[in-house]
């Protein structure tokens, strides 16, 4: 399928094109997630060779949410290629590549047609150099529109980091601001080591920001704080920061002090920076969209209940997905994390201690 | 020099793109009465199609695979199967579903964002609409498999389009069957494209017919807009199939008149003179040239024949739109045949949230 | 590969057969692991015709650890089904079969050769019910050696269960002594939805017990309390419930009484029997073969976190796999978890409070 | 009946298993002293793969996988190519490798649980031993495609068996090499056998060869027991491959003579009829035959040389004996380029456990 038709009409303008053809303008003008990371490839691509793009309608037609739009026009079909219609071939064929010095930049076009590409990343990608001592690496990304709230089909909607964050030698990262979109993109194409880049589709164009395209990456090894507070810590990533943000905002007009945590690269995780803020509130709420049980935010839990029990002064919290699937479209909305949901945890903690 | 082996695909083709037969017909049409129904269905799924991505437009369904050109291949398949057989669709071929017992209500739920969709009243063995592509292929397999332990005269009919012939799991389902010789049809709907890619793009191969020859199978190329050539080549097919002589792969040549489905904007990727061009082969305008011909069909009964489509039609889009919501706890059922424990606070919460504790 | 040659010598031994032909023998005789799994399998074979068992090299040669030797022999190869060498396959036809009123127990070969199942478990088997609300359903079970410590080649050592646990509608376990592989793989066949039956390859011929061919099941749906306790409560499953009860042992040497919990059924999950536990003993060592980072002990952890806060004294403690890949044999005993790391985590939560 | 497409497989064999020539040898041929060399690492090669069971079986190796009777397959495909191209073996083609440069001991770390096995010294680019079974078809697949995209005349080679023929990974590499154009050689290793599946259990297709016409390649089969026609097949890949017309399937004929690995006992599933009659086509006896019938090897020369190789051999196995096992941190080492601040505790925790925090 493609995009639902809730993002289809923006679809539809050729935002990612304009990007493409300004590097580093004079006044540069506000971007959204989507056109900070047309804007990060076509970056990447102008200042090395080896960066290459592939995956299911890339080319031509730009991406099914013109996340590559210009880019063949731009660069050309061997710098952007179109592949057959198969997830395995596109995990295999960049392994491939990427072992022989390579660095491409794959799609999956949804993340629930990641599945058959689990085998080359888990086997191949996440081993290639720890299998052969350092020989040959695996310089790779694969680019995956994340998570669920855009009314699409079946398989559109799927959070399903967590197949992941259990496979050593992978980097896991999820952007959910332009900014951080371009500067993680960035280091993740640079980053010598595979890097799944989950991107949270329900913000794509939520919102526009300036991101000067100077070529600045980010790092990948930090978690982000995006609101101080003192009450309570609330962790988060990917699409849920912005009811997250909003919670936080909601609780401040009750006069609770919420601290906001994007923690941006799941694995290696940033710890530190998740045990300091609880360790300064002594309450903690994580909200994620994928299913409850062994869902990434346990690992987080856990980290806690082993670290920092002695700070917590209230149970952890977990606002998530239901351990059932996302449902289609006419109850996701119900399934997904919401503010409410997120500021009666965060009330729970503080009524607990 | 030796040679190994040797292989030839041969091409169906019976009416031209003007109506009339460039190849003496199959037995079967000796009397070209059979076709008046199948030619009224396909007009059925026209009428049907073009509600449903009008619906769309207004906001009232989700996004929407259109069939619009693929009628005569659709139909086709679905006349040529027994209700016991077992039919695996991809996303479009409610031409070969309607003739199966699935309710365009259905169809409309499914893209309407509701599960209760695919809980067909019809064929209640069939598979439901299959998102990953191809996969459906090779649970097909597997349904041919069983047919073939339990000795059951079934065959299992799957659909792909061009792009699904690349996928792994297509070759997964022909590679088995052929190694089981167990009675599967595959059927490679080629409408020229996968989304924006064209299917010179997906392989090397000349045909996607061929592809069969990997996994040992009957392979056949057929004109997908020639009604009389999808059936006799799907009768062959299912013929040798149901006669344990194993699977086949089919090749329909057709063409996607529409965009993708209704979130996408072919004009993005493909020229308005290849569009055109392929309207000249439209399935229904040929069929209805013949059967005018052949004085069994007339302007008045189209046109008569078209409103009672439309009129029917209406009465589904009324029904799917007056289907409430499913509550808030379908999400927990059919998960498990039980509600799991570990699961029961989570619905509990749900139901809170919805002040139904 | 085939099994290391550590196990290979007992592989060549053709025990399998011996339970096939003596149904409910007057004087059974103690049997190991894997002759408890094909005695199971036998049985249900017996008890009902829709029940196939699929895989590579399972037919005449009986499987590669010989769990499903002499089936071929009793049953007939359209019982017993060799397949084409692709993991895919045997995932799709497992699915297709099941769907269409079979009861298919597919192999995988080894842990390492299931990530090409993942599509069709993730997209199909475990949304099969859900998808057509009840129309069809995928009862099926797939049997995956698992784990380290056979001294096997690489990708043969997998502790891989992750993967599964965040996906809904399934059900992930892994028996740990011959009586409970016998009841637990009986329940798995006959349980109306998909099971992955997770084997413990290096405890398949660790010691014999009785277990009596009475085709009785045992529950999928709570841990088993292995030796109870009061100071310590230590959670495992698989093949560390060894090293965890010899741990229970020497711990008890020096005086400090714990319990151990062999979770068995990772999801659903019975968090009921380990929250009590804990409320017991106050205290809580997760066990488990997979590298940490969320591992499926997460999930308990974060439990823990959330609903039993209050009831711990001390920090919960996890003796894991590192966050690398298990090491080729040279090195994989170091990899994973030992009594003695048990036993200092428990002591380590003596001493925390 | 109109034709769609037409394929036909060319089988090529020019020593029959009596050593003589069964047709006209190819031109490069004339002069067969250019075999010598080659003859000489088949027995190389078997000198070490006698020496390696023998090692294992003292419990000094762990399972090891036996190349015995594929020695003119993998010596004639190493000889083909160039040291640029890349080569992806699945994990018994010792033979090619030993031509690439990779050393005995390597083999014997790999099968003796050390990663460093790995760690070629001699062709860098060369893909590693692989497990899962023809993912290295598909990786080769993206070297060919990188050769390609960035205009170096390189080939990329890959090797598989008869069971790993049906891989959906093998069908992906093919369908993509074919998509691409890409300079892919698929070497499928038809030996008879996947364990204890037979190749007539694995796919309902004469020949594997024609796999290949799935994706639109160049399909061949070859007596894999007769170097000159190994040599004759890959030549024509190659040379098809690098000067830019595509990507070829060659399906190589021999025997595996010994059980799948030292983990397997073969008689379980095989009869010893089948195995005798495999010995007559032994690929050594017949080169050797031929050789000595051109008079350019003698049984003293033979006598001098498999000496010559014990020794050699002996040498490797005990650079393998004598390697220590590496030190604990090594989990930790080349899993990332830099190992991650939240790794740091665990290397730590691994040392102190060693005494050596
Ligand atoms: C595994 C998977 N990958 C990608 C998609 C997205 N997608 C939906 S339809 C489609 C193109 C299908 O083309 P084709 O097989 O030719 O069928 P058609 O739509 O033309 O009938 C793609 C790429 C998907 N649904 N599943
Ligand atoms: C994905 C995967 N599945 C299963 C195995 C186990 N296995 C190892 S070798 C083998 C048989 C391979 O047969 P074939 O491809 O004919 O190669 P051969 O060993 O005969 O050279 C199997 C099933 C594996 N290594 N990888
Ligand atoms: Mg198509
Ligand atoms: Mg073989």
């Amino acid at each position: 399928m493609s995009p639902a038709d809730a993002s289809a009409a923006d679809a539809r303008t050729d935002a990612g094109d304009a990007a493409m053809n300004a590097p580093a303008a004079a006044t540069p003008t506000a971007i959204t997630l989507i056109e900070a990371i047309t804007q990060a490839l076509a970056y990447e691509m102008r200042h090395d060779d080896a960066v290459v793009v592939l995956g299911e309608d890339v080319g031509v037609n730009g991406g099914v949410f013109r996340a590559t739009a210009g880019l063949s026009a731009t660069f050309g079909t061997e710098r952007v290629l179109d592949t057959p219609l198969d997830e395995t071939t596109i995990a295999g064929l960049t392994v491939g590549m990427a072992s022989q010095g390579m660095k491409p930049v794959a799609e999956a076009q949804f993340d629930g047609f990641m599945y058959p590409m689990v085998d080359f990343i888990v086997c191949h990608a996440a081993r290639m150099r720890y299998r052969t001592r350092g020989r040959l690496t695996c310089p790779m990304v694969l680019r995956v529109p994340w998570g669920g709230g855009i009314r699409a089909p079946e398989h559109h909607s799927e959070a399903n980091e967590a197949i992941f964050t259990n496979v050593p030698g992978l980097r896991v990262v999820m952007p959910s601001s332009p900014a951080r979109a371009y500067g993680m993109l960035l280091a993740a194409i640079r980053d010598p080591d595979p890097v799944i880049f989950f991107e949270p589709k329900r913000i794509y164009r939520q919102y526009k920001e300036v991101v000067p395209d100077d070529g600045e990456a980010l790092p990948l090894d930090v978690c982000f704080v995006l609101r101080d507070g003192s009450d309570v810590t609330l962790v988060t990533w990917g699409a849920q920061v912005k009811e997250t943000l909003e919670a936080a905002e909601k609780l401040a007009a009750d006069g609770i002090s919420a601290e906001v945590i994007d923690v941006a690269t799941l694995t290696p995780l940033d710890f530190d920076t998740i045990a300091e803020s609880v360790a300064k509130t002594g309450r903690c709420v994580i909200v994620h969209e994928a299913p409850r049980t062994a869902g990434f935010g346990a690992e987080i839990a856990a980290r806690l209940a082993e670290h920092s029990m002695f700070d917590l002064r209230a149970p952890v919290e977990r606002v998530t997905g239901y351990d059932t699937h996302i449902p289609l479209f006419r109850l996701e909305m119900k399934y997904l994390p919401s503010v409410d949901k997120i500021v009666a945890a965060a009330k729970r903690t503080l009524a607990a201690g | 020099m030796t040679t190994a082996a040797r292989f030839e695909i041969e091409y169906l083709q019976y009416l031209g793109k003007d109506g009339k037969p460039v190849a003496e017909l199959p037995a079967a049409f000796a009397d070209p009465k059979a076709l008046l129904p199948l030619f009224k269905q396909m007009l059925f799924v026209r009428t049907f199609d073009t509600k449903a991505i009008a619906l769309q437009r207004t906001g009232k369904l989700g996004t929407y695979a259109a069939c619009l050109g693929h009628e005569a291949t659709h139909v086709g398949i679905g006349a040529s199967m027994r209700p016991e057989d077992v039919f695996a669709p991809s996303y479009r071929e409610y031409g070969a579903q309607f003739m199966r017992g699935v309710q365009p209500r259905e169809v409309l739920m499914y893209w309407g964002g509701d599960e209760r969709g695919n809980d067909f009243a019809g064929p209640k063995h069939d598979y439901p609409w299959c998102v990953p592509i191809s996969t459906q292929c090779l649970m097909a397999a597997g349904a041919a498999l069983s047919f073939k332990l339990r000795k059951q005269p079934r065959v299992a009919v799957a659909c792909c389009g061009d792009g699904g012939s690349s996928k792994t799991d297509f070759y997964a389902a022909l590679n088995s069957a052929g190694a089981y010789t167990a009675p599967l049809v595959l059927c490679v709907i080629n409408n020229g494209w996968a989304i924006s890619v064209p299917r010179s793009a997906q392989t090397g191969a000349q045909t996607l017919a061929q592809k069969g020859i990997a996994g040992g199978l009957h392979c056949l190329q057929v004109d997908g807009n020639d009604l009389i050539a999808v059936l006799e080549g799907m009768r062959r097919a299912v013929e040798r199939a149901r006669g344990g002589q194993g699977g086949s792969v089919i090749e329909f040549m057709t063409y996607r008149l529409h965009d993708h489905t209704t979130a996408d904007d072919a004009r993005r990727y493909r020229g308005e003179d290849e569009v055109k061009d392929a309207w000249t082969r439209d399935p229904m305008v040929r069929l209805r040239t013949y059967l005018t011909a052949q004085g069994l069909w007339s302007e008045a009964e189209e046109k008569a024949w078209a409103e009672e489509c439309g009129k029917r039609v209406d009465v589904e889009i009324n029904a799917y739109l007056e289907t409430p919501v499913q509550p808030v706890e379908a999400m927990f059922d059919h998960l498990y045949a039980e509600l799991p424990h570990d699961l029961v606070a989570q619905r509990d919460a749900a139901l809170a949230l919805e002040g139904r504790a």
